[in-house]
């Protein structure tokens, strides 16, 4: 019994990430957080959205890969997170098909 | 029979007058639909035939008392790659024969007759060009390609001919239209085949199709004396419109005359058609696409105009082209036209009616 | 066609001593159990419950589809008794049924655990579902709620005073419930699997299961959401879904089918896994092509995301985007028949008997065909335009839904009964049960198709006479089928006392399940069992030199 | 518990060195192998749900998605009711309390109790603020009838009493209810999620300071972590979404 649970489970190795990690997130997040806010003074047309979208997944990624520990989990776990992003983006895009389409001969 | 048992005679005789299995074909498009359908049929038929078969002889060949020793087997990469890519092949054929006749279905020829309907709960209201109002009916001719544009007043519902095999759903708020074109005269099933509230199976009627000669007598005997476009004038007028869309260089409101089906520029820099959905959206939501020079200062007019009202008014604004105008002299010239090809062999009005 | 394979030693198989249905006695002991096979039971009993309304309300439509007006009862009350009709055969009945009740019974046995990942979580699935089923019952009693299953805005949020809320409420617990479920499968497969229990010797069983899981997860939380707008919509007169106040009535449309249309794969993967299983077990052959039956499930689960729109046709979508889902919906249709291939290839060189479950599967395999295939008239785009929103589809989703899913489920009560209860149930009886259904269905729903190819809508509580004696027949079938529900709902209950004890192993099937007591132990494995062969291994069976049974007791 | 087999460090704990099963310690679910097993099923579990959770935020991105593209103007107007400074301070105390959250994690897998509890009830204490400062800016939307289904209005977008605004036409004013429905609708949801966890810390609050969490079993604090941080990363999307992006036509 002991060695099989060594085969299936050896990857249950659980990392502790230590607080200067979680501190420089925190203050990376911070950051970001002034510079997205800064920004969205500045009129720039569609590039607004597009940076702070771009921005809000930047620290986003931070959370999830360090303060949600994906950065040190395993593969099934990452696969996880890619599982629930490609659906959500399933969901936005197939719709959008038909959005974007609808009224195409028409604008 | 009937010496045996009167009522069981009666009742047969019923029954049997009132089986179909097949509906009948009067529009162009049914041939279409109908052989698509039987293809698909038999599809099924031999991909059923041919799986029934494995299981039944394998069931029969290979059952305990014939084979009681089973052979294992693994599994074949041949027969899995056949049996993926055929069907696969199959499938997309029909996707392709599919999509062809939906655009058919969907994409009425430039030359066609407008009809307007109305859903509402629980019926239909027709508006014909020349301002013959009809609920639950709807009259027209042989041969002439006819164009329904549908929108609801309140929920959805769907527009069904199943003798002529299309079908549209009417949503609130946007006009969608569906195309067909029927050959045989007769009277069919109108139907609301999307559930609409209480009384869905109540919102049905028929559709009158007749010869061009009968349809002609029946437009002249039916009109409520003024076109959808001299309803809309008069609408135009007593809402206001005209306060502002009078044509004249000073006006606060662009020149609605020879806009429609032209492509407008918009403010935001990006350019619309002026087709019946963008007239329409120009009444109720002006703010959506300014046209560029103008101030955005028209009212909305939503909630204020029906779904009736909005129709005349669209009609009216494209009554306003030259080009549209001698679009529907060439419609009505059609019909005649149509009429001398059918004249030989004029079929009686009741000809493919089923009661 | 004698009865069962050799059954090892049937006359003197007793009922082993200790079991998980006598390990403790008393309501409380059930109601607060942890233990996956006693919920499963309590599941199994609850959907039962439902099936039978949803059944009765079936039984009224019939009744007054009989005649073309609507004589039996006015329109609003037809309308209401489909509309319950689907909500409690689909969210109470078609959606739970494999996966919570075998399901939740087996998958831990068959991957070799003594529970499933989270006990109470099940339990509580459980409880979210008998809340949700209460409030539906709820909606039934004030009156009744007449949506169609659908929900269609603006009809349901605007136009409509029936008990909206109480229904839509209903269903966003019952769907928490299948979040649960499916969140407790995933779990389970992935990390309890017992020691050499590799992903390619699972059971097609746990496979089938494993994607159907998937689709709970991903796809029934956007099914609450929805409801929840529906509900607020309702409640505080917002237009998200409304076009006279800038909403999109089509947006509802995506969002529900996003979850509905993956949903009636939740309701024929569990279905699939079973037959796999039947057909393996009474040809006595591993499944042809085993990893082809698996990776279809998989795939069926993640193309069955991509094509959601094929329900909405003619409902004012892009054109352009409608043939994107068509071609999809092709794709999707394609790993349903490398199943049917495989299965129909796996009795070649069998030895083959036919015992009730089989011939569940049988009918599985037919009726399952029939609908799939119509199906694909519905995916092809000029084809939909004529037959959507008539009685063809209705046709079609029972083919699919009953003779196809609740065959299995029969199939598999059938197959895992005697696990269940250690008891058989009447062999001879329940073979004609099983016909009569068949042939009930048929008489049933065949002539729909053709009613639908004629044009007659569906949710019509007045139809023309043209169409009537197709109906009649089809009310005709349906009193045949209720008789062949009605019986095993008769003689499995009369076998928990009288049918003859089972023993471990009545099929003499490869599956970890068999290889244990029956009915088994609360912990199921007195010792976590090594898995040493792989799956519908019928050599390592007969190989076999001891009965390495563990009965206690 | 007090068995000497146990692992001493979290870094060993997930290993399962256990010589034999019956070693386990008291929090280890009887049906699981050993406690690293338990562990993996613990956290895979809280993941799966949370990809439920995204799934039910999914369907308000894309109606909000849509509504934008259609409305812009009506968005930009909605948007600029916002108060920035509200919003930037809210994000920067949620991502405050995802910190202190990620601490009061550390502070389990160390074994160190008071500062678990410390680092927990920090962690109320910024919920709580986020949560104040929202309820002001709800009560701001109530004043100015921007409140959709309650006590709505349009006359501030139609005749803006702000000069730098541009006014709306009233057909275009009406669509700033779904901005504001949305609105609600998604900082609501979050709100909620918010409220959930706060009760879920008080709970673990009462039993951390009984010692619950730091004799090994750091699997609720963990997975209560993962929880918060995804309502922090579902914020995170929803502050520029609402009030970054639309400022200007
Ligand atoms: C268990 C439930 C279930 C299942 C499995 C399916 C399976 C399929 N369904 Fe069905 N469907 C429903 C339940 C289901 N459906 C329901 C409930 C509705 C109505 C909802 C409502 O409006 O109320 C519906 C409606 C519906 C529509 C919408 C119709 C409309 O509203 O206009 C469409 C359209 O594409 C469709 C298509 C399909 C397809 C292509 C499959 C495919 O997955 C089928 C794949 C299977 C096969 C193809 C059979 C096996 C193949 C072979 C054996 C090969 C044969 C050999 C050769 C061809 C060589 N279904
Ligand atoms: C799992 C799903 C499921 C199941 C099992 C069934 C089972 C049956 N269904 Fe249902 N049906 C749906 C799902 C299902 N249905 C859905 C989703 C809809 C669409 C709803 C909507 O439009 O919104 C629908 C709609 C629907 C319609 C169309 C209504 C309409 O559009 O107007 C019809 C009509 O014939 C019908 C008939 C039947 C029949 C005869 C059975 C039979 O198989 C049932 C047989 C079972 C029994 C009869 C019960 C067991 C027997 C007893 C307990 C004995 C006692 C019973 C009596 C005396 C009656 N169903
Ligand atoms: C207060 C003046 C005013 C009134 C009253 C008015 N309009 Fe307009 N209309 C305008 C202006 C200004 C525009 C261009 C800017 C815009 O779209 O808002 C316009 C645009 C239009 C357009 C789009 C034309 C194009 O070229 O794109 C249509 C169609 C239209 N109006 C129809 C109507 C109808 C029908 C009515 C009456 C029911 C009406 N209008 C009433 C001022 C008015
Ligand atoms: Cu209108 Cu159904
Ligand atoms: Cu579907």
């Amino acid at each position: 019994m002991t060695e099989k649970t060594q085969s299936t489970h050896q990857d249950a190795e659980v990392h502790v990430v230590k607080p200067p990690v979680y501190l420089a997130i925190f203050f990376a997040l911070l950051v970001l957080t002034a510079l997205t806010t800064g920004i969205s003074f500045i009129d720039l047309g569609v590039f607004n959205a597009v940076i702070a979208l771009a921005i809000a997944c930047l620290k986003a990624s931070l959370v999830v890969l360090f303060f949600m520990h994906i950065h040190y989990s395993s593969r099934l776990l990452k696969l996880t997170v890619a599982a629930g992003l490609f659906t959500f983006m399933l969901l936005i895009s197939l719709t959008m098909t038909d959005y974007i389409s609808r009224a195409w001969g028409m604008f | 029979m009937s010496h045996i048992s009167p009522v069981l005679w009666e009742f047969l005789v019923h029954w049997l007058k009132n089986f179909a299995i097949f509906p009948p074909e009067a529009s162009t498009i049914a041939p279409y639909a109908d052989a698509l359908y039987f293809a698909l049929v038999g599809m099924t038929v031999t991909g059923l035939a041919l799986v029934m078969t494995m299981v039944l002889v394998f069931s029969i060949r290979y059952r305990k008392e014939r084979h009681p020793e089973a052979v294992q087997i693994e599994g074949s990469t041949l027969l899995e790659a056949t049996w993926t890519l055929i069907p696969l092949g199959i499938f997309l054929v029909f996707f392709v024969w599919g999509a062809l006749l939906y655009f058919r279905v969907f994409n009425p020829p430039p030359n066609s007759m407008n009809i307007y309907v109305v859903g509402k709960q629980w019926m239909w209201k027709v508006e014909h060009q020349g301002g013959q109002h009809e609920i639950n009916a709807l009259h027209i001719p042989t041969g002439v390609p006819i164009q329904v544009t549908l929108i609801s007043q309140d929920v959805f519902h769907s527009f069904s001919i199943p003798a002529f095999r299309v079908k549209r759903e009417a949503i609130p708020g946007r006009y969608t239209t569906v195309y067909f074109e029927a050959t045989t005269p007769g009277k069919y099933h109108l139907f609301c085949t999307q559930y609409c509230g209480t009384n869905h199976s109540a919102m049905i009627g028929w559709v009158y199709v007749m010869t061009p000669a009968d349809y002609s007598a029946w437009e002249a005997g039916n009109t409520s004396g003024a076109s959808l476009a001299q309803n809309g004038e008069r609408l135009f007028a007593s809402v206001g419109c005209n306060a502002c869309h009078n044509g004249s260089a000073t006006a606060r409101g662009p020149n609605l005359a020879n806009v429609y089906n032209t492509r407008i520029r918009l403010t935001d820099g990006s350019t619309a058609i002026a087709n019946e959905a963008y007239l329409r959206e120009a009444i109720l939501a002006p703010s959506m696409h300014v046209p560029a020079g103008y101030a955005q200062i028209m009212p909305t007019y939503q909630g204020q105009i029906s779904e009736d009202g909005l129709i005349d008014l669209v009609e009216y604004i494209k009554s306003l082209d030259s080009n549209y105008r001698i679009q529907q002299m060439l419609n009505k010239s059609q019909i005649s036209s149509a009429q001398a090809s059918t004249e030989g062999k004029t079929v009686p009005a009741q000809g493919a009616a089923k009661p | 066609m004698s009865t069962i394979v050799s059954l090892p030693d049937q006359s003197t198989a007793k009922l082993p001593a200790k079991s998980y249905l006598n390990q403790e006695y008393g309501l409380k002991s059930w109601l607060l159990t942890g233990d996956h096979k006693r919920i499963a039971m309590l599941y199994l009993f609850s959907i039962t419950f439902f099936f039978v309304i949803g059944g009765v309300l079936a039984g009224l439509i019939r009744l007054e589809l009989l005649t073309p007006p609507a004589d039996l009862m006015a329109t609003d009350t037809y309308n209401k008794v489909f509309s319950m009709h689907g909500i409690i055969m689909i969210f109470l009945f078609l959606v739970p049924s494999v996966p919570a009740t075998i399901g939740n019974f087996l998958i831990p046995l068959m991957v070799g655990a003594r529970d499933l990942a989270f006990p109470k979580i099940n339990l509580l699935s459980w409880y979210l579902y008998m809340g949700g089923g209460l409030l539906v019952l709820a909606t039934m009693v004030l009156g009744g709620v007449d949506t169609g299953w659908t929900f269609t805005t603006p009809l349901s949020t605007h136009y409509l005073n029936t008990h909206v809320v109480t229904a839509a409420m209903g269903i966003f617990l019952a769907g928490f419930s299948s979040i649960f479920t499916g969140l407790n499968f995933i779990v389970t497969i992935h990390r309890m699997r017992c020691p050499g229990m590799t992903w390619f010797r699972l059971p097609l069983f746990v496979w089938g299961h494993y994607a159907t899981s998937i689709i709970m997860i991903l796809g029934t939380p956007v099914l609450a959401i929805t409801l929840v707008l529906v509900a607020l919509e309702r409640t505080m007169n917002i237009g998200v879904f409304d076009p006279s106040k800038g909403g999109d009535p089509l947006l509802f449309q995506h969002l529900f089918w996003f979850y509905s249309h993956p949903a009636v794969y939740i309701m024929i993967l569990p279905g699939m896994a079973v037959i796999s299983e039947v057909i393996s077990t009474f040809s006595r052959k591993r499944v042809f092509g085993y990893t082809a039956v698996a990776f279809s499930s998989v795939a069926i689960a993640v193309f069955g995301f991509l094509v959601w729109e094929h329900h909405m046709f003619i409902m004012g979508v892009s054109q352009y985007s409608a043939l994107v889902f068509s071609l999809l919906t092709m794709l999707v249709a394609v790993p349903s028949a490398i199943k049917i291939f495989n299965w129909s290839m796996t009795l070649y060189k069998g030895s083959i008997t036919f015992e009730t479950p089989m011939l569940y599967a049988f009918g599985f395999i037919g009726l399952f065909t029939i609908g799939g295939l119509t199906g694909i008239f519905l995916a092809t785009l000029g084809m939909d335009v004529h037959l959507t929103e008539t009685y063809f589809i209705v046709a079609h989703f029972h083919f699919v839904m009953v003779g196809g899913m609740l065959m299995a489920y029969l199939a598999g009560v059938h197959f895992w009964w005697p696990k269940m209860t250690g008891r058989m149930y009447p062999e001879a009886i329940s073979k004609t049960a099983a016909v009569i259904t068949f042939i009930g269905f048929i008489v049933t729903f065949f002539p729909q198709f053709i009613l639908g190819y004629l044009g007659m809508p569906r949710r019509y509580a007045a139809y023309p006479a043209d169409f009537q004696v197709l109906n009649v027949f089809s009310t005709a079938g349906a009193s045949i089928l209720g008789i062949g529900y009605l019986l095993p709902m008769l003689y499995l209950p009369w076998s928990l006392k009288y049918g003859e004890i089972a023993g471990d192993n009545p099929w003499q099937a490869t599956g970890l399940e068999w290889q244990i007591q029956s009915p088994p132990l609360t912990e199921n494995f007195s010792e976590i069992p090594i898995m040493d062969h792989e799956a519908y291994d019928y050599e390592w069976l007969a190989n076999k030199t001891h009965h390495e049974v563990q009965t206690v007791g | 518990m007090d068995s000497p087999s146990i692992a001493t460090t979290p870094h060993e704990l997930g290993s399962s060195g256990l010589p034999h099963a019956h070693d386990h310690p008291a929090f280890m679910r009887h049906h699981f192998e050993d406690i690293g097993q338990q562990r993996e099923a613990a956290s895979f579990g809280m993941w799966v749900f949370l990809l439920t959770e995204i799934m039910f935020f999914g369907g308000l991105f894309c109606a909000y998605l849509i509504f934008r593209n259609w409305y812009h103007p009506a968005f930009v107007a909605g948007s600029n009711t916002l108060d920035i400074t509200l919003g930037t301070t809210n994000t920067a105390v949620l991502i405050g309390s995802s910190f202190t959250m990620a601490m009061a994690v550390y502070s389990a897998e160390m074994r160190r109790k008071g500062q678990l509890v410390l680092f927990l009830v920090l962690t109320i204490l910024l919920g709580g603020v986020f949560l104040g400062i929202k309820a002001v800016e709800y009560h701001q939307k109530y004043v100015d009838h921007h409140i959709p289904g309650m006590n709505f209005s349009i006359q501030e977008f139609v005749h803006p009493t702000n000069p730098k605004a541009i006014p709306l036409a009233p057909d275009m004013a009406e669509k700033t209810q779904l901005y504001f429905f949305l609105y609600f609708a998604m900082t609501g949801m979050h709100a909620l999620h918010m409220i959930i966890g706060i009760g879920l810390l008080l709970f673990m609050v009462a039993r951390a300071s009984r010692g619950a969490y730091t004799a090994g079993h750091v699997i609720p604090v963990e997975n209560f972590g993962l929880y918060w941080h995804f309502v922090d990363i579902v914020w995170i999307f929803l502050f520029p979404l609402l009030y970054l992006i639309s400022r200007y036509r």
